[in-house]
């Protein structure tokens, strides 16, 4: 039996909690897989209980005690204002994910529907919609970020309305030319030829074959929206100021990266570590139950 | 010319280990047309493999050998037997829709298997011309520069060909190579082969499963059930004096023997036993209905029981008699 | 016999250019004509049979009777009612008359549901749902043969065999009086290959159904088949009695296709019509008989003229201006 | 295959003008005064009237949108109006230092990129393999600014082995090695994203029939890889660059401005951060246009490579 035969049984695989069970297993055997899920679940958790294991308040200003070293006292040291760094990582890490997970689940709603009406819908209607999603995907995402962020003033919701723009059209493409290969499949004239309408056809046959790959999908995605929040917020543009961001961190290291390393170092290294995590995990999620899925990014 | 003996080959994968190929024997004689018959997951394309040394990642030959022109195919490296590879022995495949590159154009495929040769590019395209004009192809001059997308996959089959008889092989390996064609396009490809062949003088091994043109077109021919070879002899001893019962079911069952039209086919029911987790006796012994005890015990020796017609069957000198 | 299904004069066209390509590229007729006046019809429980070659029109016949393709002309009379341009809620009513099968046995079938829903599909589909699905699944899969386990299997899970027969168990569900079966033997081994047919002759003599099959495979058509006809390039080049046809056939067409079934014994002495070239392809559609540049026999009337049908006696036609010799 | 290209560049004409209409739309139908948004609340009535008129906004919107698609289409971009000069000499003021930024780091990704992909293909599952999986997904997994700042923590600021400011003071080999490392922060990420695509579609190439045929001739292997394989697996690695010029734009925004680089980038940043819109608008669209050449572009190499798409009807 060859690799390939045995990866199509693995696409078609139902989702029911045995089968999540194992394929989980699959992906902690391998070392990559192991790691990314180990070190997402690091980041869930000291996301979700910031609060509970941040020593300092994240936005208590002690002058005296700036530009710190890290120390048994501030982990990874203080910024230019005295703030605990590793307290406001820990914090920063909150807002990344809520940003990452709220912005991608509602692209990813809008753009299985987009991308479905596209897809088995009329001729005209796939065209115009096609045309849109290729117009907005010709904006570089910070250039058009950017262009957002004149219109709306910088904000969290800024960041996330530009990541929901740019995500819909790569969801819908994805997602309608999914559904023109089901549509002209056998088992799909089968339903036709009984009689199901369109959205009998829609729901029960189409659907659940194209959720899995767009979650494989999507779960890759989380790390560039981290990527984008991060940068948005390096740049000003993002979240404001004195809320902590991965971004803001950076930025405040930057301006004294000639005077102490530390900042930059402290603000970087969750970033790399979560992206590192969430591309892993993703990459193995990907092998294990679709290995053709996204050749091209 | 070609000579497999006891060859078994095994593929390690998650569920276990595959015994795709167990102790399997075959003979092609120089010059003659060897058809091997067998349905889906009888261990064809895995004994093609062995003989070409294109065998999966995860297959490995276990024990026996594979004797082509005096040495063991398994004994040389990957070096010498590609040396071999389009030279001595040359492959038609069954897809003729995926078996050329679709960006190179057919002149300059014909062109890159004559690397060996230390002719001009002038001369290896005149022989691309007489080739493709021997299979059939008009026009062969023009059409030299066209890319596969632009033939009908009759006549891709036939370019297949020609590229594969270019070098003059000793053996050709032709897998189902008209199984993907219509019926009319089928008899011609078949005709060609078998003028070339003659014409040439080499051997071919011809894999199908369309009894009718084994029949047809082979002198000998081997019966594969489940990774072994359970029959062979000639032609007219498989056809009319078959020995093995999974030969004489699989000849029952073409409805194309059967002279009187009938609501009532006739079937073999089960099903393959799991090569992974092999009967202890004959491998057929669960759907032959003159199994004995011996055969759910005992592993059945291949065994001559007429010049050229050998069975791998506890009854088999007694069967082919009644 | 009355007959359930009437097709007459039948034409199913698709476009090949969009008109913007079709006007750059200078395409006066951006068509091609997959079904080019087609008439036949099938009696009460008979099993008719469609033969062809790749392109010849045969799947895109069957999907218009499915009303899965729009024809652009003729008619498909079911039980007397006209089916094109029917109203798309009657349209759905109508097709529990008519059972389909696919080639691909496997793919076929929705691949993440289970056999069970698979098998309660017809039933919701059809507004049925208060009866005891359940029931309805094991009846189905008795029908067929199955064991009652395969409904909690998913359809990878089959062999293609058993996959060929959920498939007819889907078909029959709603009680069809006519079902269609595309290639029902595709990608079947012979040995199984007879299962099925053997299944869809036993449920036709007990229900009494109709068969339209289509396939390439004129050994089955011989056993199991009352009527056949023959399509080349959308046409029917030949129908008539399955065994009148095979005795003595009359196009010379059905001739090569005959003979092209080499039979399996190497003694046979076969007396064969071999054609040369082959099937052209459907842009470029060659003028009178389409068959004229493969024929042995055609000159210059079959460039320019298509035959008219010829009926014999024991309504047997073919379309052809130089039939063969009737022994 | 004339008709081919005609269509595929009809198309990017159509998607810039689609894309322009969306963003002047978009800009024009945000809640409050976009004249106000520029010049602030306290500006005069009469100055906010004059900036209004000046800009065309008294129009309805469609007819904007087409008044203000036929001066771009005549090459002009609208002007600066607080510096009072015309956009169109701001952005192609800048845009050379971008393009040399996202070229060079493209061209460094695809030197190391494309190879060890081939590498890690060829030598399946192997030791190589492996290292070069890992570190092109950690490569991807960076974000460009966070390697810039590194980069700069590193090699400038600790190793002082080249500068992390500027463009240089004019002469070329200054230039040069002031873009060693922008262009490094821009290329790595890519060098990850070149390496898994050429693996990725390398071995599904070589999983094709037609190479098993191109083995069963005993083609050498160099023959092979180099020429059935690589030609057939480098098309998708020609889109990803052509999209790809749009993800590097995005990270010239990051690098120009953590190097404090001229570009088009660093402009766009100091517009927004001015709410200098008519400049925002110039060269977001500039930015926009420049993606959908070059996708188009990379479509049309494909096109060309490709005898299937060449005779496509």
């Amino acid at each position: 039996m060859s690799a390939t035969e045995i990866s199509a049984q693995a696409t078609q695989m139902p989702a029911t909690w045995q089968n999540v069970w194992r394929a989980l297993k699959r992906v902690l055997r391998e070392p990559l897989g192991a790691l990314g899920f180990g070190l997402v679940m690091f980041v869930l958790v000291s996301a979700i209980g910031a609060d509970f294991f941040a020593p300092f308040e994240p936005n208590k200003i002690d002058i005296r005690a700036k530009l710190q070293p890290p120390s048994a006292e501030h982990y990874l040291g203080t910024d230019q204002l005295g703030r605990d760094i590793y307290s406001r990582v820990l914090v920063g890490g909150r807002i990344a994910l809520k940003v990452s997970l709220v912005s991608i689940g509602i692209a990813l709603v809008i753009g299985l529907t987009l991308g479905l009406i596209a897809g088995y819908g009329p001729r005209w209607l796939d065209n115009s919609l096609m045309l849109l999603f290729d117009s907005v995907r010709s904006f570089p995402t910070v250039m058009f970020a950017l262009a957002v962020v004149t219109l709306f003033g910088p904000s969290l919701t800024t960041v996330m309305i530009v990541v929901i723009v740019t995500q819909i059209p790569i969801y819908g493409r994805m997602v309608r030319s999914q559904t023109q290969a089901l549509r002209d499949a056998e088992f799909i004239l089968a339903e036709r030829a009984m009689g199901a309408g369109f959205f009998r056809i829609i729901a029960m046959h189409i659907l659940p074959n194209v959720v899995g790959p767009l979650l494989i999908l999507a779960s890759m995605d989380i790390p560039f929206v981290i990527t984008i929040e991060a940068g948005l917020s390096f740049l000003g543009m993002g979240v404001r100021p004195p809320t902590p961001s991965w971004g803001t961190i950076l930025n405040d290291g930057y301006s004294y990266i000639y005077n102490t390393p530390w900042p930059v170092i402290a603000g970087g290294i969750p970033v790399i570590l979560t992206t590192l995590g969430f591309t892993f995990l993703g990459e193995s999620l990907r092998d294990v139950f679709d290995p053709k899925l996204r050749k091209e990014i | 010319m070609l000579e497999i003996s006891r060859l078994n080959v095994e593929f390690t994968t998650e569920r276990g280990v595959i015994k795709a190929l167990r102790d399997v024997d075959l003979e092609v004689p120089r010059g003659s047309i060897v058809g091997v018959v067998g349905e889906s997951g009888c261990g064809k394309s895995t004994m093609i493999n062995s003989i070409i040394g294109l065998l999966a990642h995860n297959a490995a030959v276990r024990s026996g050998s594979i004797t082509f022109e005096g040495s063991d195919l398994l004994q040389k490296s990957q070096r010498e037997l590609r040396d071999i590879r389009g030279t001595r022995i040359s492959m038609v495949f069954q897809d003729p829709m995926t078996a050329l590159n679709p960006v190179l154009s057919i002149g300059a495929q014909m062109t890159d298997i004559q690397y060996r040769d230390p002719i001009g590019m002038a001369q290896k395209k005149q022989r691309s011309i007489r080739m493709l004009s021997r299979v059939g192809i008009p026009d062969p001059e023009t059409r030299l520069e066209n890319y596969p997308h632009q033939f009908s996959g009759g006549m891709r089959q036939r370019i297949a060909i020609a590229m594969a008889l270019q070098a003059e092989p000793a053996l050709l390996i032709a897998d189902e190579p008209t199984t993907a064609l219509d019926a009319t396009l089928e008899v011609q490809i078949i005709h060609r082969l078998k003028d070339l062949q003659q014409s040439m003088g080499c051997s071919i091994l011809f894999i199908s499963h369309h009894l009718g043109v084994i029949a047809e077109l082979c002198d000998f021919v081997v019966v594969m059930y489940g990774g072994e070879v359970v029959e062979r002899g000639t032609v007219r001893d498989i056809f009319h004096r078959p020995a093995h019962p999974y030969t004489i079911k699989l000849l029952e069952c073409d409805p194309a023997r059967i002279a009187e039209t009938t609501r009532a086919l006739p079937t073999i029911p089960g099903e393959i036993p799991d090569l992974v987790n092999l009967p202890p006796g004959c491998i057929f012994a669960d759907r032959c209905d003159r199994c004995i005890k011996v055969c759910r015990e005992q592993i059945p020796q291949t065994t001559e029981f007429a010049e050229h017609h050998w069975a791998r069957c506890h009854l088999a000198g007694s069967m082919a008699e009644t | 016999m009355k007959p359930l299904l009437e097709i007459s004069d039948l034409h199913v066209r698709f476009r090949t250019h969009s008109p913007l390509s079709a006007m750059m590229n200078g395409i006066q007729d951006p068509f091609v004509d997959a079904v080019n006046g087609v008439s036949l019809h099938i009696g009460e429980g008979e099993t008719y049979g469609l033969v062809g070659e790749s392109g010849s029109g045969k799947t895109t016949l069957a999907r218009s009777i499915l009303g899965l393709v729009q024809p652009q002309q003729g008619s498909i009379r079911y039980a007397g009612t006209e089916l094109i341009g029917m109203p798309a809620a009657q349209m759905k009513r109508f097709r529990s008359n008519v059972g389909a099968m696919f080639q691909d046995p496997v793919g076929s079938l929705s691949p993440r549901m289970t056999i069970g829903s698979l098998l309660a599909e017809p039933f919701k589909i059809h507004g049925l749902s208060d009866r005891d699905l359940g029931h309805e699944a094991t009846r189905l899969l008795d029908m067929v043969g199955l064991n009652r386990d395969f409904s909690s299997r998913y359809p990878h899970q089959l062999s293609g065999g058993q996959a060929r027969r959920v498939g007819v168990a889907r078909a029959l569900a709603l009680n069809p009086k006519l079902i269609i079966a595309d290639e029902p033997t595709a990608g079947l081994d012979v040995s199984v290959q007879g299962e099925i047919l053997n299944l869809l002759g036993k449920l036709q003599a007990e229900l009494g159904i109709s068969i339209l099959v289509i396939t390439h495979n004129l050994n089955v058509v011989r056993h199991i088949t009352d009527r056949m006809g023959i399509m080349y390039f959308g046409r029917v080049l030949e129908q008539g009695p399955t065994s009148a046809i095979f005795h003595q056939p009359s196009h010379p067409y059905t001739l090569a296709l005959l003979s092209a079934n080499p039979e399996p014994d190497p003694d046979a002495e076969i007396d064969r019509l071999e054609l040369h070239g082959e099937v052209p392809s459907l842009f470029n559609r060659p003028g009178g008989c389409e068959f004229h540049p493969r024929c042995p026999f055609s000159d210059d009337t079959c460039k320019s003229a298509f035959p008219d049908i010829t009926e014999l006696d024991n309504a047997h036609s073919f379309r052809c201006h130089h039939p063969l010799q009737r022994a | 295959m004339w008709l081919y290209f005609a269509k595929r560049i009809l198309l990017g004409v159509l998607i810039v003008l689609t894309a322009v209409s969306l963003l002047y739309s978009m800009i024009h139908l945000v809640p409050g005064d976009p004249v106000k948004t520029i010049l602030g609340p306290r500006a005069s009535p009469e100055l906010q009237a004059q900036i209004r008129t000046k800009m065309g906004l008294d129009d309805p919107l469609p007819v904007q949108i087409v008044k203000f698609i036929g001066r771009v289409a005549t090459g002009d971009l609208g002007e600066d109006v607080f510096k009072r000069k015309s956009v169109n000499t701001i952005v192609f003021e800048q845009l050379p230092h971008t393009i040399y930024l996202v070229l060079s780091g493209i061209g460094w990704a695809m030197l190391v990129g494309i190879p060890l992909g081939c590498l890690s293909a060829i030598y399946r599952n192997s030791m190589i393999d492996r290292i070069a999986g890992v570190l092109s997904v950690s490569c991807i997994a960076i974000p460009t600014f966070v390697v810039a700042l590194y980069s700069v923590l590193l090699f400038a600021v600790t190793l002082k082995w080249l500068p992390a400011i500027g463009a240089g003071d004019g002469n070329f080999s200054s230039y040069i090695i002031h873009l060693i490392l922008p262009a490094f922060a821009v290329g790595l990420g890519w060098v990850g994203y070149l390496a898994r695509l050429v693996r990725a579609s390398m071995l599904e190439v070589m999983s094709e029939n037609h190479v098993r045929t191109a083995r069963a001739f005993g083609l050498p292997e160099r023959t092979i890889v180099f020429k059935y394989v690589l030609r057939l697996a480098i098309l998708p690695t020609v889109t990803l660059i052509g999209m790809g010029i749009g993800i590097l734009l995005s990270s010239a925004v990051f690098t120009e401005i953590v190097f404090a680089r001229p570009g088009i980038g660093r402009l766009i940043f100091d517009a927004v951060t001015s709410r200098n819109y008519p400049v925002v608008m110039g060269s977001v669209l500039v930015t926009t246009v420049l993606f959908v050449v070059s996708t188009t572009v990379a479509d049309l190499i494909n096109a060309l490579v490709d005898p299937r798409l060449r005779h496509h009807k």
